[in-house]
């Protein structure tokens, strides 16, 4: 008998991109359909999975794709230390574990009909790219959608082809933007931060839905932004990311006051975390 | 009524060994009496509060959870069997026993943790009412007591003057162990000694609601300047369960290890790009009173604490957790007034 | 008037002058003694001092929360004062003032340099308390593979709780080896390999250093007996090279620093 | 994603005589990673670089493992050959399969599985390398040159004949060291002086070339290329920009009888003095040990006969700043104090001499006026005895090594005696004779057979002085296989050869090596002989070992070469294997600091954009580092990497073997 919670799931790559320096994505395949049907029975975007390479650990990260594409399964992760090295000295044709999917998620059904703003910053774009492909994947489901994108420089933007994708489609108003002094010569986008640019973007907050991923700098600053354009706080979410190891709510690492980012999070509201004690928000 | 004499508990792990089990029981290493396996001719020593808690038993400081042979860039999984031998821990303190039903709950929590559940089946307890307590000793302050029952399979009793032990089982496998001891069990009388009496030192619902009400409070910055950041309370504790999950191999083999970890130690919740959402020993130590008298009752609807005191006994700086919970206590009646 | 009474006095001066913002010193926790942060002349009465008063406090001069407090003061045994200055030899510490206690006397508030003076003066021939010494002379006769048992059974006690290294005030790595992982340098499984290479890492880490302050020993939960390999290698260091660390503040590492004289007889 | 290329030598029959190539690039292709294996007969040859550069550029290779020799021998061919097909030569690894494996082992099989195990070690590292470039560092193209002997003089002659500037340093108050001391020299008997005094002269005037004599090196910094050195002068008491030479001082001074150490002090000299009459510059200085002035507060008869008003008791030492790219070190030699022979009298005959005291008694400007007469009554000594190997090859009492010169000089001192004191005998004791150079046998021939020199193989025991004054020499002629016993007049110890006293110091100083006897040691002993350790750092003359003067000369030109070599280009290139602290996790206990042999690591400010001061931490000059990994291994919390050697490297390759 082995520790069934602790079983990772074999995924072969089978795409790798590099999305920025040191940031890369992956496309992963269930090795075992078992495993493949089990995972998407479970998941919903926002939840978040163990990633792994045997002898060097595993790391937790989002599910950077959508549910509506059960074929695989999508992470982008950026190389900080020694496992998400090792991930990323995986070739395509090799494997990584994983396990998951884990976490609660973003509750999309009740957003129908309601126009969503997707507010990121450098590598927080993948935690909510998923939502916006299941929301792009559903035509007629939601109202019109907004992104604000922006990133340090031009190189550390991510899915720089998907960028260009959504930006040439009639249901996506796309803002992106680069912080000043971070852009090329041929940078066609807006020079600036972002709240400075979603500010500026203006989008209708009333009755409206809006996700927020980044550094925490950044969301420190977006969110007054939000409320003041009309943004009530239970309708403004965000990810957070804290050091997590088993993410099954036993290690004890990634709580905030008695709410576990594992088991409770990772998704959660404005209104949420303004009741939770030294959130960093 | 089962009895056994107070000098006879080798003979009782002796008879235990032979019918199977690996026991465990308090032993005599160095200075400390330690729980450790029992070897035949090992002295058990049931006095003093032993050093360690049973919690290494079933929850083991270090256990590998997953196994992988690698092949140059391939890898396969591999069996990683939980081990859990059929175990009889003799003398254990009501404390630790309690101490085993509030990890039940974390190691049940929405997911069963299979290693936990197989061992905790596999293991006896037998509980010992502490004749005696010392200064650190608070467990009646927490909801136990010298005589308490919670978690014990069986429990053994100084009686006639602590001439005698004696043996009760408290269920299933309380009963089997009986059986199996019944070769060193005389059937008979004796007057159970009173158990050691262990003063209330604070009121724990009273810092429960205090936590909810203080994650800022001074209070936190003091004790951190004391706590000297080491693990040594949370490995002591029976009910401290935090573990870390960490890879290690060869060429040819990788194994994933479930490791203890302690939330006293600056790296434990230090993201990989150098943000630490605790960042300083005082976050750390509310961490840990909190989650203890707070986060988990509110989660799992008891304290994380039995009262063992271990931790104020082993901490090289002497901070005790119930010194911390009388003031919480006293300055909330204070405030009261 | 009584060493604690003495220390009580000079304490409430120091702060009052602000020449300290924190004194550092001992309290009693009923029978036993715990460290007292005093940042108030008013709250000069918990502190103590009697031959009960056990831990290294030199270990809170390397805490940031400590130090962010402004100059600190600290009430220092012989055992505190080697910290202190092996502490400032390392170029940890620039300055602190020293409430410097013998075990027969209390000699008044000192700085380093007094610090060192003192002990050169007085404390000279600290030895080994004679229980150890004659533990450490039958390990000593020991076979190596005897030795090796000894340690292998008590290294297997180690929790890897890193309590000896949070006591240590020597043990102040930014980031510890075993606690880096590219590349992984120490098992981090609690288990013999592990145990035995971070035990005896730290151990070579302190060689040269460790003044025998006993802080690691008494924080060990599992009841190591970790001053007997302080001692080992400590008797080692003394016989190669002469050298007893916490007595100059500008002494050179020992195991980083060569002399003409020191013997190379190893190199043939 | 890794892309390794690996390329196995055969080394004609070196390597493939014991393992199997084909093998073991079968193997390695299997390795992870790697994309491209080949063997090949000589890998070194042109079409075998040819197969490296081209599966370089064919298969896009991210990294090459060469399994063949000695990275020592082809390390830089192969990484030359990767740089010329566009990859980063340090993403080059060699394994090496000929020391390492071939040459010492037999078992075709088992050498084989490890040269498999060798190349997958440096596949796992090359994998883990990152591009290094060469560290640029400019170049103060000023060279100082430590001793004014025959070695510091040459040395800057020719480096100043090269067109760079030099400074020449001696501690002494005249350039010329022993040279100028010799009566004559050996093979050819001409004169010392006569052929020094021109280079002397030559290297005062030369306008390349600033003398500082009377001057010590006091402290150096910084690194090849790039030296400060602080120099003391060391107070002379008097202007020498007034100073004539005329003579008056020291004709005055009532200090007369001061030993002269240019006379071996078998002569007088005053307090105010210059050594010797030819000395350069012609000036002399105030020995402040011995002037009445300095010492008592009076006298000043030395100013008084001064007509220039240069003597000046207030002069004071001046610590003079130089840059400098490259330094000489030619601090020359001293002899063995022979006291330690308590059987040859301890030092306590006066008749019983070292060569220096013969080479002075048989000068023309030395205290007999070149008459051999014994320090003791004067007297014209008719027998002398020489006795070579006086602490040289005596492990026990002396020295362990050959002093090269004795046997050389000793035949000299026999013919001039001979010369001087036609019936006189010399008798020569010698363990053997060690004549290699060039008209050294036939010199030594002539002192026997043309001029009478008696020598007798054999040591001597004893010498004792009988109450008539005649020492009496025992010892044994071991080719006749008696005791022999001579009653001399004189005797003269060929003491060893050691090095100047003081050298250590300087040594260390510089970061240089010395071995167990105090000699300078060279980079190498048979391909960098001029080279030491310490980068930009050369040797000149008998501070590295015993030479005479035409070793002496040819080493100097040797390392003045070098010297000119290094200032032919404006900067510096160097290897970056250096070490780098990982200043987020340094501690700044200093020990690395402490530690480095090089004084390559440094203090290092951190401060925010205020300015305020965040931390302190260890930084490395990469310009000073040797990479010799001395900070690595001291630092106690690993923070500290050898670029090309980190631990990450170090430890894949270990790892791969487990």
């Amino acid at each position: 008998m082995t520790i069934a919670i602790y079983q990772s799931a074999m995924m072969n790559i089978v795409l790798a991109r590099d999305e920025a320096p040191d940031v890369r994505t992956l496309r992963l395949q269930f090795a075992d359909e078992a495993d493949r049907v089990r995972f998407f029975q479970k998941y919903r975007v926002g939840m978040f999975g163990l990633y792994g390479v045997p002898g060097a650990g595993e790391s937790a990260f989002c599910v950077a794709s959508p549910p509506t594409r059960t074929g695989y399964v999508e992470c982008t992760f950026r190389r900080t230390g020694r496992v998400t090295a090792a991930i990323r000295d995986r070739e395509v044709g090799q494997a990584v574990t994983f396990r998951g999917p884990y976490g609660n998620s973003f509750p999309i059904e009740s957003w129908k009909g309601r126009a969503i703003v997707f507010i990121a910053g450098g590598i927080g774009l993948p935690p909510i790219r998923s939502v916006i492909w299941n929301v792009l994947d559903r035509p007629g489901d939601f109202g019109p959608v907004t992104i604000v994108y922006g990133a340090r420089t031009v190189a550390d933007l991510v899915y720089k082809d998907e960028l260009a994708d959504w930006g040439a489609r009639p249901d996506v108003k796309l803002v992106t933007a680069v912080d000043p002094g971070g852009e090329t010569p041929d940078w066609k986008g807006q020079v600036g931060f972002v709240p400075f640019v979603l500010d500026h973007a203006a989008p209708p907050g009333a009755g409206a839905v809006a996700l927020v991923c980044g550094p925490p700098i950044m969301i420190k600053f977006t969110l007054p932004v939000l409320l003041k354009l009309g943004f009530a706080p239970k309708d403004v979410y965000t990810t957070l990311e804290n050091r997590m190891k088993c993410g099954v709510g036993q290690c004890g690492r990634c709580n905030v006051g008695s709410t576990y980012v594992c088991r409770d999070g990772p998704v959660f509201t404005l209104d949420q975390l303004r009741h939770m004690p030294a959130a960093d928000m | 009524m089962k009895i056994l004499d107070a000098d006879k508990l080798p003979d009782l792990a002796a008879v235990l060994a032979a019918a199977g089990y690996r026991v465990v029981a308090p032993v005599r290493d160095g200075a400390q009496v330690r729980m450790a396996e029992w070897k035949p001719g090992l002295a058990i020593d049931a006095g003093p509060i032993p050093a360690n808690s049973v919690k290494e038993f079933l929850f083991p400081r270090c256990e590998v959870i997953a196994r992988y042979s690698l092949d140059g860039d391939s890898f396969a999984p591999q069996p990683a069997p939980v081990d859990a031998p059929k175990t009889a821990v003799l003398a254990v303190r009501p404390c630790d026993a309690a101490a085993m039903v509030a990890l039940d709950k974390v190691f049940n929590w929405e997911y069963r943790d299979d290693a936990w559940n197989a061992r905790r089946e596999a293991t006896t307890l037998v509980a010992l009412v502490c004749a005696a307590a010392d200064d650190e000793c608070f467990c009646t302050s927490v909801g136990g007591a010298p005589d308490a029952r919670l978690g014990a399979d069986a429990v053994l009793r100084c009686a006639d003057g602590a001439s005698k032990f004696i043996l009760e089982a408290l269920g299933e496998k309380g009963q089997a162990l009986l059986a199996a001891a019944a070769g060193v069990l005389a059937d008979g009388d004796a007057r159970p000694d009173p158990p050691a009496s262990v003063p209330v030192r604070f009121d724990s619902k009273a810092v429960t609601d205090w936590c909810g009400e203080n994650f800022e409070s001074p209070l936190w910055r003091d004790l951190g300047l004391a706590c000297l950041g080491c693990g040594s309370c949370a490995y002591a504790c029976p009910v401290c369960h935090c573990f870390d999950i960490q890879d290690e191999g060869t060429r040819s083999e990788a194994v994933r290890l479930r490791n203890w970890d302690t939330c006293g130690l600056a790296l434990f919740t230090q993201h990989s790009g150098g943000h630490n959402p605790r960042p300083d020993q005082a976050a750390r130590w509310r961490q840990r009173v909190m989650h203890k008298f707070r986060y988990f009752v509110e989660r799992f609807g008891g304290l994380a604490c039995t009262g063992c005191g271990r931790c104020a006994r082993l901490c090289p700086a002497r901070l005790a957790i119930s010194q911390v919970c009388r003031e919480i206590d006293e300055a909330r009646k204070a405030a009261a007034k | 008037m009584s060493t604690s009474e003495a220390i009580r006095a000079d304490a409430a001066r120091l702060l009052a002058e602000g020449r300290a913002k924190l004194v550092i010193g001992y309290r009693a926790r009923g029978p036993h003694r715990a460290p007292a942060f005093v940042s108030d002349p008013a709250g000069v009465d918990v502190l103590i001092y009697d031959n009960l008063c056990k831990q290294n406090l030199a270990v809170y001069l390397r805490k940031p929360e400590v130090r962010s407090r402004g100059p600190v003061a600290v009430v220092a045994p012989p055992a505190v004062m080697r910290s202190l200055v092996v502490l400032a030899a390392e170029s940890q510490l620039t300055e602190a003032t020293v409430l410097a206690v013998g075990p027969d006397a209390y000699h008044g508030v000192l700085d380093l340099a007094g610090a060192a003076a003192l002990l050169k003066e007085k404390y000279a021939d600290l030895a080994p308390s004679p229980e150890l010494l004659e533990a450490l002379a039958k390990l000593d006769a020991m076979s190596p593979q005897e030795r090796a048992r000894f340690w292998t059974d008590q290294f297997a006690k180690c929790t890897r709780c890193y309590a000896c290294r949070a006591a240590c005030p020597l043990c102040y790595c930014a980031r510890c080896i075993v606690e880096k992982n590219v590349p992984q340098w120490i098992s981090t499984a609690a288990a013999q390999h592990g145990n035995f290479a971070w035990q005896i890492i730290r151990a070579f880490h302190q060689a040269g250093r460790c003044t025998l302050c006993g802080a690691c020993e008494a924080a060990c939960p599992q009841g190591i007996p970790l001053m007997l390999l302080n001692l080992a290698l400590s008797e080692e260091v003394a016989k190669q090279f002469g050298e007893k660390p916490g007595y100059d503040p500008a002494a050179k590492p020992v195991i980083g620093s060569w002399k003409p004289d020191d013997d190379q007889g190893f190199v043939r | 994603m890794a892309r390794i290329g690996v390329f196995i030598c055969h080394c004609g029959e070196n390597i493939a005589r014991t393992v199997d190539c084909a093998a073991v690039a079968a193997a390695a292709a299997k390795m992870p990673g790697v994309v491209h294996s080949a063997d090949y007969k000589y890998m070194c040859s042109d079409p075998g670089q040819q197969m490296i550069r081209q599966a370089i550029a064919e298969k896009k290779l991210t990294g090459a493992v060469v399994g063949a020799c000695s990275p020592r021998m082809h390390e830089p061919t192969f990484r030359r050959a990767a740089a010329e097909a566009g990859l980063n030569p340090y993403l080059l690894e060699m394994a090496n399969l000929r020391e390492h494996c071939s040459w010492v082992h037999e078992d075709r099989a088992a050498a084989t599985a490890k040269a498999i195990d060798l190349v997958r070690v440096m596949v796992e590292k090359v994998k883990r390398n990152r591009s290094l470039y060469p560290i640029r560092v400019p170049i103060e193209p000023t060279a100082l040159v430590v001793g004014g002997g025959i070695a510091g003089i040459q040395a800057a002659l020719d480096i100043a004949g090269g067109g760079k500037k030099v400074i020449l340093v001696e501690r002494g108050p005249s350039i010329g060291g022993h040279m100028a001391r010799l009566s004559e020299t050996f093979p050819t008997l001409d004169c010392s002086q006569c052929i020094l005094t021109p280079r002397m002269v030559e290297a005062a005037s030369h306008p390349n070339i600033t003398l500082m004599t009377y001057s010590e090196v006091e402290a150096v910094e910084g690194f090849v290329g790039n030296f400060q050195v602080t120099i003391r002068r060391k107070a002379k008491y008097v202007d020498w920009s007034k100073c004539t030479g005329c003579g008056d001082c020291w004709a005055k001074c009532p200090a007369r009888k001061i030993p002269s150490e240019f006379d071996a002090r078998l002569g007088a000299r005053t307090a105010i003095y210059r050594p010797f009459p030819q000395a350069v510059p012609n000036k002399p200085v105030i020995d402040r040990e011995h002037c009445i002035m300095l010492t008592k507060g009076k006298c000043g008869a030395c100013a008084k006969a001064c007509q220039r008003g240069a003597v000046n008791f207030k002069d004071q030492d001046e610590l003079v700043k130089v840059k400098v790219g490259a330094v000489v070190l030619a601090t020359g030699f001293d002899l063995w104090d022979h006291s330690a022979y308590g059987e040859y009298g301890a030092g306590k005959f006066a008749d019983v001499i070292d060569g220096f005291q013969f080479e002075r008694l048989a000068s023309a400007s030395g205290p007999t006026g070149g008459e051999i007469r014994r320090p003791s009554d004067g007297q014209v000594p008719r027998t002398v005895v020489f006795i070579q190997c006086c602490g040289s090859r005596d492990e026990k009492v002396g020295k362990a090594y050959c002093s090269k010169i004795c046997c050389m000089y000793t035949a000299k001192h026999g013919m001039l005696y001979k010369h001087k004191v036609h019936d006189g005998r010399a008798i020569v004791f010698y363990m053997d004779i060690r004549a290699a150079g060039k008209g050294y046998e036939e010199f030594i021939r002539r002192a026997v057979e043309a001029d009478g020199v008696e020598y007798v193989r054999g040591r001597v025991s004893r010498i004792y002085r009988r109450t008539d004054g005649k020492l009496i020499v025992r010892g044994a002629d071991t080719l006749a296989g008696r005791a022999v016993t001579v009653e001399a007049d004189m005797v003269v110890l060929a003491d060893a050869v050691v090095p100047r006293s003081g050298g250590e110091k300087l040594a260390q100083l510089f970061g240089v090596g010395y071995d167990t006897d105090g000699f300078y040691s060279e980079a190498h002993p048979k391909l960098r002989p001029v080279e030491t350790a310490a980068a930009g750092v050369f040797l000149a003359g008998a501070c590295q070992s015993p030479k005479d003067i035409p070793d002496s000369v040819a080493q100097a030109s040797a390392a003045a070469a070098k010297v000119l070599g290094l200032f032919a280009r404006p900067e510096l290139e160097r290897e970056p294997v250096v070490a780098r602290v990982n200043e987020n996790t340094c501690v700044h206990c200093r020990a690395c600091i402490q530690a480095c042999p090089y004084g390559a690591v440094e203090d290092h400010e951190i401060r925010d954009r205020k300015g305020h001061l965040v931390r302190t931490v260890a930084r490395v000059n990469e310009g000073l580092c040797q990479g010799c990994g001395t900070c690595v291994a001291i630092c106690r919390s690993g923070c500290i990497d050898l670029e090309g050697f980190t631990d990450e490297q170090v430890f894949s390759e270990i790892a791969t073997l487990e």
